[in-house]
């Protein structure tokens, strides 16, 4: 590996800091308050604020980790984690190469993307009736699984 | 009566070479050289800055000798020289610059200026913008034989009367003599005792000399105007009594220009080397005290400085020898700032003391002398050159100074070991 | 006193006045060339370098006139040498040996010094005039005689 | 005509019509020059022409103590303009590849930042160079239009290169392109104006050497 | 593109059901797709709720003077990636490489797709259009520019993909022998989108395509055409080596101390300087890489005349032509005309001096 700062998901201009870690955090705490009083959900796309290499580190390591870890399998894989500010979530989206594609920091209850999806919802349900209607296949699942 | 235009014109043509083109090609316009000349110094007049003064060669370079230059003319651009650019020009080339040699010494990127300027009046002289004070001048030095007028029935009764005050001979035309003394009529009007002191001097040291009587005058008008062709005429007088009288070396007596004339522009203007040496009566008097020859007793107890002329100096060549000699007869020598050759120029040389239109501005200038001398407070000035010194003493009068001047070939006289 | 007939003797004699002497002498050959100079200036000095109690501030007004004459009457470099002026440069020179004090006084003092330059100033006048006089000199030893014998 | 195909233009068309012009200029000047000759001096010589013309060459650029104090701004703006010029022109790592791809060797170069600072300090100085021009009386007497136009050609790739440099305002190629630009400009009036000093400088510094050398004075 | 169900009306979101792909897979693409757009999270939901419904639109790609790389770099994704989805959201009626029809057959497909799409249908172009001789390039017996401006006529937007399309690329490279020009330069009266690289990023395709398709309108572009988004900054902005350019510090070869230090490649002739694109941030082969982070100058493949910036290993800083020969050259000529007008000068003062008459004291004064 080159001795230069391994390539960043958040390159920028030069080496000199970009000042925005304290900014961030501020703009995290208000975006909790508003979701206590107002129950407003909110998300920041970490690639659109300028971040010298370290800076996203010192974020990540600042909100730290908390009670939740979830690992998503779609598409590539994707890390769901509560930092230790319950309410603070951090998202991110590998590709298949586990290259971060994305990543977020949500202020919510729980992660949209957590949820199970009404459309897959249906789809299971409709997989699944498929299924138990259709005998052989679960005697020849059996049969294969004895 | 026949000056003109075309003959200006055609003279600076002749004036260009090598030298003057590269001059003109490195030129940046940074001004120091006005810094450098009392005439802009103590008048503060921009118009006075030396490069500027020599416009009308520039032009001919440009013009004539330059690719671009002429491609220039073709469409108008390239500015031309006529009558009222050598008309307006004639003041600040002959009036404000005495040819003194001190910007050529400061042009950062070395440019010799004053060779310029001497050069620009070649073209002003031959359009017939030379000033009347000079043209007399010059048509005395050619036709009587000295810009003066002094002939020589007055050279001889001067000789007679040094005779008679000192018992010695001065000897005239005495062939196959070593040295033949040159003199300035200044000297032969004003300062006779020059011829005395010369006369002892040599008699001390026991030097063969002699005075020609058909060449007697040193000084050359046509340089100080700028006419090779008749400062030529008169080298060549000297050249001819030289040859007649076969003397070894020609002796420039106590003035600046007849030096830079015979010794330096001389061979040049008659385009022939001299077969006999051109040396400064200093340059002999310290050549005779390094042999032994010239002993001097007791010193000038009085506080001297030495005004160098800028012919004789920096011009010249002639530096080292006059302090030589003012150290056998003085313990209290005190230098001016800007000695030697940086010294600044009395305000009268390369003519300007014959021009009776540069008076007031000659007068003027020469604060800058006054500032320096106040910077040592001598209690006499030594010098080797009439005219400066004439001027020196004009100026101090002008300036309620009483500060004496002295010869130096006198002063040593005056100390010469009995022998 | 035996008169004075040649330079040598002149000198010798002059040599041996004492300084305020030698100015008395050379004030009176002054006056005797006076005539040759046309400025007015110079009687004045004559007047107090003859008057042996003069003060030191006139003798000094009186040589700074002197000088003064002297810068006013000189030729020039380069302008027309007028013989006949030059003879009043040559007088006013004459002066100012005669009024310069003691300290500065060049060798031979004032009145050789006077004398040479009256001589030269006398010259001079024959100078245009082509023929070769010889200027006597006599006059100078008369002069120094009486002023001895006196 | 976008940026790149302006920016292809000055490094290549461009920068070769600049090279003719500059090259012939200063050829056809020098022997222009040269070709006009001297007469030889037939005064016996007191001093050797050769070893004091080249000495005034390097002694010239060092003014005397009385030169220095009549005229301090002059001699110091210009030594850092001058020095400024040098460093940036022979001393920064993309110069030093143009010089390299044209005479085939190159030489280290110095730390970017370095140069970067060099280019503040000589902007600065050909700025104050030119408000003396107008503030000082000899100056503004003597200035035409030549010396405005030289002033302007030699600052322009000056701020050209440190706005291209820190790529402040257009886009990346047009800055780089206006800078090469105005040093094809340059290059075009050189031989044209008194820039020329840059070469001439030692023949006149020479023979006013050699005319007072001559004379056994060392100018 | 296998197994795609046919069919106009087919949702993008019905498409990837079929697939087998959940809608959180859909999701965090939405989320990719804003992010990589620089698109606020908030339009997240938008995006999604949009191509879900989005009607799958024609699309017909038209290939000239092309080397199809570039549809080889977009369809060089061999697992099922955010960009082939997209591809799996449109209805790719002509495309002479991919379709399984060929000569006459195909044109009659891409006709028919004109006409039933008319004025709704995306063109997709890559590769640039000969004017010398239309010889040069004809596809069944039609020369490029008649197949383009006819197809163009019914066109919602263009997209010209890659250098060739967008500028005229390699086929345009001095001394450009087919006389090939760009689409722009073409077309005037159409709504361009033109995505040049050589080839270009896949994914900035694919966010294009998904702009319109969530929009139906298409991204802001720079002064040359090309999509703010992806070619607002220049790679060497954004190149991760910046530093050591800003310091000075330069790799002088491909092996030495600075090449393995990772030290800046201006000198071996990057033109990332002056070159916008969005490799340094995108990176390639699924984000993998890119040129410079594998140790090689850019070439700045997506600006106009690439091809003729005086060679890819030479700096920005230096001459694209041979100067040395020319100074020599005109060193020698112009000495030779110099020796020429200095005879000139010399004659002029010899002349001069023949002209001179000897000056007497008479003729100071006129």
């Amino acid at each position: 590996m080159p001795e230069a700062a391994a390539p960043q998901f958040n390159i920028q201009i030069g080496n000199e800091l970009t000042w925005n870690v304290q900014p961030l955090l501020h703009e995290i705490r208000h975006a909790l308050r508003n979701l206590l009083d107002s129950g407003e959900c909110s998300v920041i796309d970490l690639r659109s604020i300028p971040l010298a290499p370290g800076e996203e580190d010192k974020i990540l390591s600042t909100l730290g980790r908390g009670e939740v870890q979830a690992q998503l399998d779609a598409l590539g894989p994707s890390e769901i984690i509560e930092t230790q500010y319950a309410g603070v979530w951090i998202v991110t989206h590998y590709n298949d190469e586990n290259n971060i594609i994305s990543r977020f920091i949500e202020i919510t209850t729980i992660p949209d993307i957590l949820r199970s999806q009404i459309e897959d919802v249906t789809a299971a349900c409709n997989r699944l009736a498929n299924i138990l209607t259709d005998d052989q296949e679960i005697n020849a699942s059996s049969v294969e699984n004895s | 009566m026949s000056a003109s235009l075309e003959k200006g014109i055609n003279a600076l043509k002749q004036q260009v070479d090598s030298t003057v083109a590269s001059f003109f090609s490195s030129c940046v316009h940074c001004g120091m050289c006005a810094e450098a000349c009392l005439f802009y110094t103590e008048t503060g007049d921009p118009q006075r800055t030396p490069i500027y003064k020599t416009e009308p060669l520039r032009r001919i370079w440009k013009s004539e000798y330059t690719l671009f230059g002429r491609i220039g003319k073709m469409f108008g651009l390239t500015k031309a020289v006529d009558e009222k650019l050598l008309a307006d020009w004639e003041t600040l080339v002959y009036d404000s610059c005495t040819l003194c040699g001190r910007c050529s010494m400061v042009c950062p990127v070395g440019i010799d200026i004053t060779l310029m300027i001497r050069k620009t009046r070649e073209g002003l002289a031959a359009a017939g913008h030379a000033p009347e004070g000079l043209i007399g001048a010059t048509k005395r030095a050619v036709t009587i034989g000295s810009p003066m007028g002094v002939k020589l029935p007055a050279l001889k009764a001067q000789i007679a009367h040094v005779e008679k005050d000192t018992g010695l001979t001065i000897p005239l035309d005495v062939e196959g003599a070593e040295y033949m003394l040159l003199l300035s009529s200044m000297e032969i009007m004003n300062f006779p005792e020059f011829i005395e002191a010369v006369a002892r001097i040599f008699k001390h040291a026991g030097v063969s000399w002699t005075i020609s009587s058909e060449a007697f005058e040193a000084t050359n008008s046509g340089i100080q105007i700028g006419v090779s062709d008749i400062a030529a005429e008169l080298v060549q007088r000297i050249v001819d009594a030289a040859g007649k009288l076969k003397v070894k070396t020609v002796i420039s007596p106590e003035c600046g220009h007849a030096y830079m004339a015979i010794r330096w522009d001389g061979p040049n203007l008659v385009g022939k080397a001299f077969n006999f040496k051109v040396r400064h009566i200093l340059e002999v008097l310290d050549e005779l005290r390094k042999d032994g020859r010239l002993k001097t007793t007791g010193k000038e107890e009085q506080r001297l400085t030495y005004h160098d002329p800028c012919q004789i100096a920096r011009r010249g060549g002639v530096i080292d020898q006059p302090r030589n000699l003012i150290n056998m007869i003085s313990d209290n020598f005190v230098e001016m700032p800007d000695t030697g050759k940086m010294n600044w120029c009395c305000g009268a040389g390369g003519g300007v003391s014959s021009n009776e239109r540069a008076d007031e501005v000659r007068l003027k200038v020469f604060q800058r002398k006054k500032d320096q001398l106040d910077e040592v407070m001598p209690d006499a000035i030594v010098s080797a050159c009439s005219n400066c010194r004439i001027h020196l003493e004009d100026g101090l009068e002008a300036y309620h100074m009483d500060i004496p001047l002295l010869s130096l070939t006198e002063t040593i006289a005056e100390h010469l070991a009995e022998k | 006193m035996n008169q004075i007939t040649n330079d040598s003797k002149f000198k010798q004699v002059i040599q041996k006045l004492d300084f305020t002497q030698q100015r008395e002498v050379a004030a009176l050959f002054v006056e005797h060339v006076l005539p040759l100079s046309n400025d007015e200036r110079l009687n004045r000095v004559v007047k107090v370098v003859r008057d042996s109690n003069a003060s030191a501030d006139e003798l000094a007004s009186a040589l700074r006139s002197a000088k003064a004459v002297t810068l006013d009457s000189h030729t020039r470099c380069g302008s027309e040498g007028k013989w006949t002026d030059q003879a009043g440069y040559f007088v006013a020179r004459a002066a100012t040996a005669a009024a310069t004090p003691e300290a500065q006084s060049k060798s031979g003092g004032p009145a050789w010094q006077a004398a040479m330059s009256s001589r030269m100033a006398q010259t001079s006048v024959f100078i245009d005039s082509e023929d070769e006089t010889p200027v006597g000199t006599e006059w100078q030893y008369d002069i120094l005689s009486n002023y001895l014998n006196s | 005509m976008t940026e790149i195909e302006f920016l292809n233009w000055v490094r290549g068309p461009g920068f070769q019509m600049a090279t003719i012009i500059f090259v012939a200029g200063i050829v056809i000047r020098i022997f222009e020059i040269l070709l006009l000759g001297r007469k030889n001096n037939l005064a016996e010589a007191k001093g050797s022409e050769m070893s004091s013309g080249f000495k005034t060459i390097l002694t010239r650029s060092v003014p005397d103590a009385s030169t220095f104090k009549r005229s301090t701004f002059t001699i110091v703006a210009g030594y850092i303009f001058h020095i400024g010029l040098f460093v940036i022109i022979f001393f920064y790592a993309p110069h030093i590849l143009l010089f390299k791809d044209v005479i085939g060797f190159g030489w280290p170069a110095l730390p970017t930042p370095v140069v970067d600072a060099f280019a503040v300090i000589t902007i600065i100085a050909l700025l104050a160079v030119l408000v003396h021009r107008f503030n000082n009386k000899v100056l503004h007497y003597l200035t035409n239009f030549e010396d405005l136009l030289v002033w302007f050609v030699t600052i322009a790739p000056l701020v050209t290169g440190y706005i291209a440099f820190h790529r402040i305002g257009m886009t990346a190629p047009a800055l780089l392109g206006l800078h090469i630009l105005s040093v094809e400009l340059l290059m075009v009036v050189f031989p044209f104006t008194k820039l020329m000093h840059a070469f001439t400088l030692f023949m006149s510094r020479w023979y006013n050497g050699a005319i007072s050398g001559y004379r056994g004075v060392q100018s | 593109m296998t197994n795609r169900p046919n069919g106009k009306n087919i949702t993008l979101a019905d498409a990837m059901r079929s697939q087998g792909i959940s809608r959180r897979s859909f999701l965090k693409f939405c989320a990719a797709t804003a992010s990589m757009m620089a698109l606020p999270p908030a339009m997240i939901p938008r995006i999604a709720n949009a191509l879900e419904n989005a009607k799958r639109p024609s699309v017909i790609w038209l290939s000239f003077q092309e080397c199809t790389g570039c549809t080889e770099s977009l369809t060089r994704a061999h697992t099922a990636t955010i960009e082939n989805l997209i591809f799996d959201s449109i209805s790719l009626d002509y495309h002479h490489t991919l379709q399984a029809a060929s000569g006459h057959a195909a044109e009659a497909a891409r006709e028919a797709a004109m006409e039933e799409n008319y004025g709704k249908y995306l063109l997709v172009v890559d590769g640039s259009i000969p004017l010398d001789n239309p010889g040069y390039s004809t596809i069944a017996g039609i020369s490029n520019y008649d197949m383009l401006m006819a197809t163009a006529k019914g066109a919602a937007a263009i997209i010209a993909v890659g250098t060739c399309a967008t500028y005229g690329g390699i086929p345009h490279a001095k001394p450009n022998p087919t006389g090939a020009v760009s689409v722009g330069d073409l077309i005037k009266d159409k709504p361009i989108i033109n995505v040049p690289g050589c080839p270009p990023i896949p994914v900035v395709i694919t966010g294009v395509l998904t702009h319109y398709l969530t929009f139906g309108t298409i991204p802001e572009l720079d002064h040359i055409g090309r999509p703010k988004v992806f070619y607002g900054k220049s790679i060497h902005d954004r190149c991760y080596r910046r530093p050591f350019y800003d310091k000075g510090l330069f790799a002088e070869t491909f092996d030495d101390e600075g090449a393995k230090k990772g030290w800046c490649l201006f000198k071996l002739g990057c033109k990332g300087p002056t070159t916008y694109n969005a490799c340094a941030t995108t990176k390639w082969n699924n984000g993998t890489s890119f040129p410079i982070e594998a140790g090689h100058p850019c070439l700045g493949c997506s600006e106009p005349d690439f091809w003729d910036g005086g060679g890819f290993y030479k700096a920005l800083s230096m001459p694209t032509e041979n100067i040395s020969k020319t100074a020599v050259y005109t060193a020698g000529a112009a000495a030779a005309a110099g020796v020429a007008i200095g005879a000139l000068n010399r004659s002029k003062q010899a002349a001069s001096k023949k002209a001179h008459i000897k000056v007497t004291v008479d003729d100071l004064t006129k």
